[in-house]
């Protein structure tokens, strides 16, 4: 329908609102035109009134893409819910466009479906350029034949009303327009408004102010649509925040002073979220001259006492590789985070994969047991870094923590944590280190021992990657060796013997189990459920422990016809050319786990770059499920 | 302070410490090897100015002359081929209270170790560096070193080292942030050991480059000049290393040298015909980022705690 | 018994020789003593007579140890039998030590049993210190107690007839004792001394002359034992060297011309042999500023269109990771070879491990698929060179070679290889690239391409580490990285279906069945061998292909009542405290043959920082015999 | 010549080669960047001096500026984050009929390249690097970097970088062995493409600055000196870069300058007060280490088969 023609009818004001329990928007512009912004405040308010609410953005591959471009769409998916959202869903129920061939970007990835409400700018259709006019004319017609219900809004006219420079103003007019379709309670949103542009002084307060009502006020003369996303009463304060900032506030709230890194891509946000912030702890971010030297400097921080954190992503991953065996060998408490972005090589720098579980757990030369663990959620994101502190120092070495980029970039609300002095790091002990207990007084049972820090009289001793004894002498005699290797081994057996058994998702029995790890949790379940409510005997299991993993799989796989794991990273499909059932290269966790409960743990695994949307996993558990039966 | 058991830091450190208290492991290295000389040098330091041994920290990389550690007794750290400066940082980041010494061999800092090199030059952290440069590769068994000189023979070399000589000395003065810039030789401990000295007094990364005799491998490099001391030139200075003038006057050619003037410095370091011994460098304003990276220390836990819930305060909905 | 008793007695020449199908000589003194020298003249002597050898040096940790001291011994194992002699075997049937402290060193490493023979320099009861005629006494009343055979022979006493510095002359003196000791034949010997020493003049030659045939008269006048090891006629000319040798000889066989290395021990041995005859077939050795330049030099080769070769072990191995997954994805042909050695970290430097199978195959972020292989003799270190080239080229991408530093310091004889021009590298092709083809032009059923050789008109592309199209650009569209993983991941699938199942040694089923990979091919067949002896229904399979694998290894397993792995590296041990079977962690082949075959495959592997001898293997797999039956 | 198929290597090439033929994907830098007058300059000498698109190599790492090879229509290797001067020693080490270009960044070659930049200065191996200097981390959206001025803010230094600026050039001449030390702007075309050419035509390592604006991230840094031309001192010689009288004049402060007057150089580098243009250094007696790689090309493969017959030979019982 054509919003012109709408214009001449009577206004259609207060027509009552569609009760929908889930809705995802997408506002999609050139870079620049904060359409970000928006969507972040959209979001936020939304989560304000108690809504559930993910939010992703949508990211350009360059820096300063040319305009009304499509490899330069920049913009944000919303996905609003009733209940708690887990993840960005399928297809768009709504999409806000700043110019046709933005959209084209997000049609690419099959990101509108038929029905689509397409809001977009129709300035275009007046642009002096007939190029311009004419690609916009083609444009519409072409969205008409692929179903979409295509709003043309006069978003740029509009805004020039209040801005000489509209392209500063389209996104807090487009916020009035999401208003008015979702009817939120405007009040909540001028505050917001109000508080963002304070520091801008009035006159900035008053035109954001301006744009918002007039966005707000002509959807609500020309737009029939208006939905309504049922929110349930909050009962306690809620904070909404990416993974990266969820784990940069782990760190500050785990009482860890030092976050040693050096950029990279979809790590480096979390370092730089702590660079502004870390200070108010007491803490620093160093930024040393390549990944080899931040860990090198973690390390030498922990050695001193003070456990510290490192985050990068794959390509750094492989540089840390050598430190890594050190802190094993020398048992050297410290944090390592991988954020996880598509690999092998510099590969999808931007984009989400789970290719680097073998890695973290294997890259080392020799055999280093290390803990690894992995958040499924963007709260998970937070906690576990108190966690992984934590067992780095009970257990006197390296853990990893494996997020990914789909963790990194997207939003949730979660309950704000309420921080303890438990979390915090225990101040560096100083005490006389006792007479004749050697720097790795390895208990037989369980490998565990302190470790004398730097200060500490009569702890003097060396620390070495050469294989030593326990007073970390140089062992010229092999049986030492062996020694120190059970020791160090055996601290993975006793903490995975503190561990309980995954929780199943569903019945504890069926025909089809579904394990995963990390950020696919959210979409894993929501398959999973939405199966399940068809009555199909289907069910879930999510690991955050992955070494030593959580006990007890061999007996819950034991109870299910078929199980399989679903990952974001590269598995051999059955059936292409020259494989055979004992050639199949497996998915990473898939792999583990057949060796480890020797269960013909199938897999399905992608690596499309972007998050399995609970659709394309319902298809595939389905496909699944017939064989089964 | 800074978050230690406060009761116990402040304890005074009573007992006098002799050299014993400061010797390790028995030292393995080749009989007449420099490494022996500058163990002694700096156990002799740290008795002289009486450093707590519990709060002296050695770090190194690997090689023979990173084995050093092990020959100390006091907290030490024996990492990574190339490695031994990100570790020393992070030692020093958050311990300003600590002695720290970093021993490194050239191919340790020289070759796999160039970037952490030239980036800890620039942090300019307090500790002093003892570069023990041989010209070889010892542990691994006689391979070119950057600091090979053109035409020596080794294992990957029959035929002889094609590259020019890296000079540390003139790399070194080339980054901004240098702030103390020596050379000694292992075979004058007076001079090795005041140039230590030195080097310890002064706050900030104290570069040391020690000409180390390896008899096993590369005895005839530095034998002529051990054997001959007019082919070394020994910079003097009041603002230099002081050491007796009985020990200065072994030395036939000596130039005045003022180790504030850069361009000066640059040339010396180039002498190809001598080995230039003594101050090149010293900038005592050169600005040190252990500095800055102490900041925060000793900040209690409640207000740690007050501000986390601060910050997360800032992403309530 | 005492020598200087014997000397009283009459002559004793001319006895009789007593067989023995093999025996096992230790010769071990202070370092530049020429024990070593000595060794492998023996060595080169029993093989030239048609005599199966194994020789293995034994080398201090440090550079130049004191005198006299026990981490000071260096020496040599020389093991002689009448047919092939795969490894070092179990203890020594004769020992010569030229001091008793270095002797010492071997007996804390299990090297002698009750029984053997000890040929011990008596000069030491003579010496001016108290202090040492007082070791040396309670050092050979210790021996005595401990049921070896103490010969006390004067050895420098003899020397110092013929040369001032017995030092230098000591060797020569032994090895004429070991040629009477083994009744070699003198003229052999005596050619092959004027030989080495030509160069050095006559006198020389003389005074080693001299030293030989005293120490060979001494010994017949002397010494009552006799011992005589049948040799078969050799009916081709054999050449006797150490697996690194080898594996440079086969760096030059391949037409490789360069090798682009950092040192580390145990692989730069090979680097030297290159550095001192490489230019002879026209190579080069670059020598890099660290091992992440050394492959990336070999990187820049390849791609410029001559393949290199880079030589490392576990910690270089740990650096390459990052430009090793480049090479993956960006399919740049390269051979890796590391040297194990004990890890993890700088670990045990000098001493055999094989510890990175799964860093070989997991270390790089993302998935990495890559072919990896692991000679299992000397000779085949020599072959898997030249195969290596070979497949990299063909496959398009890097090829591991897994060898450990039993293999690059072991020595044994094998028919000299006659060099093929089919195994040299084709010159570069410089002709015109073909129009329309893309620098990836995958075949779909085989994921094979050829690439452009920068030189080749119309082949212009850019090698990208990005996820990248066929034509090499920087793929936006995320389906394209699917794409490109199944095309790489697919050229193992069609490599390993040009495989044959691996033989099985020993019957094709039974209780029992070892699997092994790398150096332990020997001592675990001789285990085999010497139970089957026994009628025990044990046999063994060694796997020279590791990634991808062999085919069949499902079904062989499937014949044998219980299949497990034999390997030096790590594994928990049943039975030690918290573990559970599931919590085990299994040797890294063995995880590697569960995830695959789901076989329950077990293990026993050890991480001693020595070969695993046959005797102790054997121990071990009657244990898992009983077990089964 | 070296194992190429004879008959087609020594083929003529006929046809002659304009701007277009070097141009490849189109550029996705932002407008205004830096990057993009580099690239035509490079394109320019590429279509004068008619290197074959066939024979000429650009090798990077990873950045905005390692994009470059994307957008030439020659072979290219855009390699790993550091690392692009081994693989373009490895190229050059058995390929001296190539024309090679290196481009890399403040981060690419002064941070994590470190250590194979000043080992690739040693090696002097015959290719011309192009170090595109915006003082920032663009690509991973500005963090501070090496080059990066003190007090300069950026995203992990939202205060302001601390460390005194790394100075490329000045380090670049502290190694021995350096043959070719220039530096030149991205906003003066003509110095720009005079200092490239000058640098093709040097046979060793022309090590090139090119100071680039980052109009996203960095547009103050660079904006005073293309605005007001007196805060760039351009060094004049016949030895150094020459271009047009014209353009020189535009330069209000030039300085004679003889590229073999290390020292000058030195203190000129140092120079706070103003960017300095031209040849700093230039000694075309550095030994090439690439003469010594080529060693053994085109060695036929029957007397490499009968080198290794003779080498086994000496192996044989
Ligand atoms: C990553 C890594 N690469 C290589 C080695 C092998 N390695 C040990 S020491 C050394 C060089 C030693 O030379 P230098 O630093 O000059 O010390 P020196 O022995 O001469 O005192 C090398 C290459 C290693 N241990 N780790
Ligand atoms: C090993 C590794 N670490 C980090 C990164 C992330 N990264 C990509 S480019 C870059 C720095 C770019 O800065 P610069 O070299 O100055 O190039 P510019 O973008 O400014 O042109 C970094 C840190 C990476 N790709 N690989
Ligand atoms: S090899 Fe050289 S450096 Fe190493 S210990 Fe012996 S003498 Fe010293
Ligand atoms: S961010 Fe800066 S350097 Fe990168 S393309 Fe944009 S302007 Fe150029
Ligand atoms: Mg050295
Ligand atoms: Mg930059």
């Amino acid at each position: 329908m054509n919003a012109s023609a709408l214009e001449s009818k009577p206004k259609i004001r207060g027509n009552e609102p569609a009760e929908v329990t889930q809705h995802i928007v997408e506002i999609v512009s050139d870079s620049g035109e904060g359409a970000q912004t928006c969507g972040q405040m959209f979001g936020a308010l939304c989560a304000k009134s108690g809504n559930g609410v993910w939010t992703v953005e949508i990211i350009p591959a360059e820096i300063e893409p040319p305009a009304r471009s499509r490899a330069g769409a920049s913009g944000i998916r919303i996905r609003l819910g009733s209940g708690p959202v887990t993840n960005a869903g399928d297809e768009a129920d709504v999409a806000v466009a700043f110019n046709e061939q933005v959209l084209y970007s997000r049609i690419d990835t099959q990101a509108l479906r038929p029905g689509t409400i397409v809001f977009l700018d129709r300035t275009w259709a007046g642009n002096p350029m007939d190029s311009i006019r004419q690609m916009y004319a083609e444009a519409v017609a072409d969205f008409h034949t692929r179903g979409y219900q295509v709003i043309e809004v006069p978003i740029e006219q509009e805004c020039r009303k209040h801005t000489e420079e509209p392209r500063k103003g389209k996104n807090m007019w487009v916020l009035g327009l999401l208003c008015a379709l979702y009817d939120l309670d405007m009040e909540l949103v001028r505050d917001d408004v109000r508080r963002r542009f304070a520091r801008k002084g009035d006159a900035a307060v008053l035109k954001n102010l301006t744009l918002l009502d007039d966005g707000y006020q002509w959807t609500l003369a020309n737009v029939a649509h208006r939905f309504h996303v049922p929110a349930r009463k909050l009962d306690k304060p809620m904070v909404v925040m990416n993974g990266n900032q969820a784990l940069a506030l782990g760190v500050m709230a785990a009482g860890i002073e030092v976050c040693s890194m050096y950029p990279i891509t979809p790590a480096t946000s979390a370092s730089h979220f702590l660079a502004s912030s870390f200070e108010q702890t007491g803490g620093i971010v160093h930024q040393a001259e390549d990944e080899i030297a931040a860990i090198g400097f973690a390390i030498g921080c922990s050695y001193a006492g003070k456990t510290a954190v490192t985050i990068t992503s794959g390509p750094g991953l492989a540089l840390k590789t050598e430190f890594l065996g050190l802190a094993v060998a020398a048992e050297v408490p410290l944090v390592v985070v991988v954020v996880q972005r598509g690999g092998p090589s510099t590969g999808l720098p931007t984009k989400i994969e789970q290719g680097d579980l073998l890695a973290a757990l294997y890259a080392s030369p020799g055999d280093s047991p290390k803990i690894v663990i992995a958040p499924a959620t963007i709260e998970e994101c937070f906690h576990f870094m108190i966690l992984a502190r934590n067992l780095a120092e009970e257990f006197r070495g390296p853990v990893m923590v494996l997020t990914d980029a789909n963790l990194a970039t997207g939003q949730q609300p979660f309950p704000k944590p309420t921080p303890k002095q438990s979390w915090m790091a225990p101040p560096v002990d100083q005490s006389d280190w006792e007479k004749g207990v050697p720097p790795f007084a390895w208990d037989p049972e369980s490998g565990l021992s302190i470790r004398p820090i730097p200060g500490q009289r009569g702890g003097e001793y060396v620390l070495t990657g050469l294989a030593h004894d326990e007073y970390s002498h140089v062992a010229y005699e092999s049986s030492i060796n062996q020694r120190a290797m059970d020791m160090r081994s055996r601290k993975l057996a006793v903490f995975r013997s503190t561990l309980k058994p995954p929780r199943v998702h569903g019945d504890a029995e069926g025909d089809l189990l579904v394990v995963g790890w990390g950020s696919t949790l959210g979409a894993i379940e929501e398959a999973v459920d939405a199966l399940r409510g068809e009555g199909l005997r289907v069910s879930s299991l999510h690991l955050r422990f992955l070494s030593p993993m959580e006990p007890g799989l061999k007996e819950i796989f034991a109870r299910f016809k078929k199980v399989m794991t679903v990952e974001i990273n590269y598995s051999d499909t059955p059936g292409t050319p020259h494989l055979t059932p004992e050639s199949r290269r497996y998915s990473q966790l898939a792999m583990l786990l057949r060796a480890q409960t020797l269960v013909d743990v199938d897999c399905w695994s992608r690596v499309p770059g972007s998050p399995l949307p609970p659709a394309m996993i319902m298809a595939e558990l389905r496909r699944r499920l017939q064989e089964v039966n | 302070m800074f978050g230690l058991l406060q009761d116990l830091d402040l304890e005074p450190q009573v007992k006098e410490c002799h050299l014993e208290d400061y010797q390790g492991a028995e030292a393995r290295w080749c009989p007449g090897c420099g490494d022996h000389s500058v163990l002694s040098a700096v156990q002799r330091l740290a008795r002289d100015e009486q450093l707590p041994p519990e709060r002296t920290v050695v770090v190194s990389g690997i090689g023979c002359s990173s084995r050093f550690p092990h020959y100390m007794h006091t907290y030490g750290f024996h990492g990574l081929h190339g490695r031994a400066f990100p570790v020393a940082c992070g030692v020093r980041s958050r311990r300003p209270d600590l002695h720290m010494f970093v021993v490194t061999g050239d191919g340790d800092c020289c070759a796999i170790g160039t970037a952490h090199w030239i980036h800890a030059i620039r942090y300019n952290m307090n500790f002093t560096v003892l570069l023990l440069d041989n010209n070889i590769y010892g542990l691994t068994k006689m391979q070119t070193s950057p600091t090979t000189r053109p035409g020596e023979r080794s294992n990957t070399h029959p035929k002889g080292s094609f590259f020019a000589a890296l000079n540390p000395i003139s790399v070194t003065l080339g980054i901004n942030n240098a702030s103390f810039v020596a050379q000694t030789v292992d075979w004058n401990p007076p001079h090795l050991y005041a140039t230590i000295k030195a080097a310890h007094r002064h706050q900030g990364t104290s570069f040391v480059r020690v000409l180390q005799r390896c008899p096993h491998f590369t005895a005839h490099v530095f034998a002529p000049a051990q054997e001959d001391y007019s082919r070394m030139l020994l910079m003097t200075h009041p603002d230099g290393i002081n050491m007796d003038p009985a020990v200065t006057r072994l030395f036939p050619n000596r130039i005045e040298h003022d180790p504030s003037n850069l361009a000066e410095a640059r040339a010396l370091a180039d002498r190809a015909d001598v080995y230039t011994l003594g101050l090149f460098y010293r900038d005592p304003e050169a600005a040190r980022y252990d500095l800055a990276t102490a900041q925060g220390l000793g900040m209690s836990s409640e207000s740690k705690l007050a501000a986390v819930e601060k910050a997360l305060d800032r992403f309530l909905v």
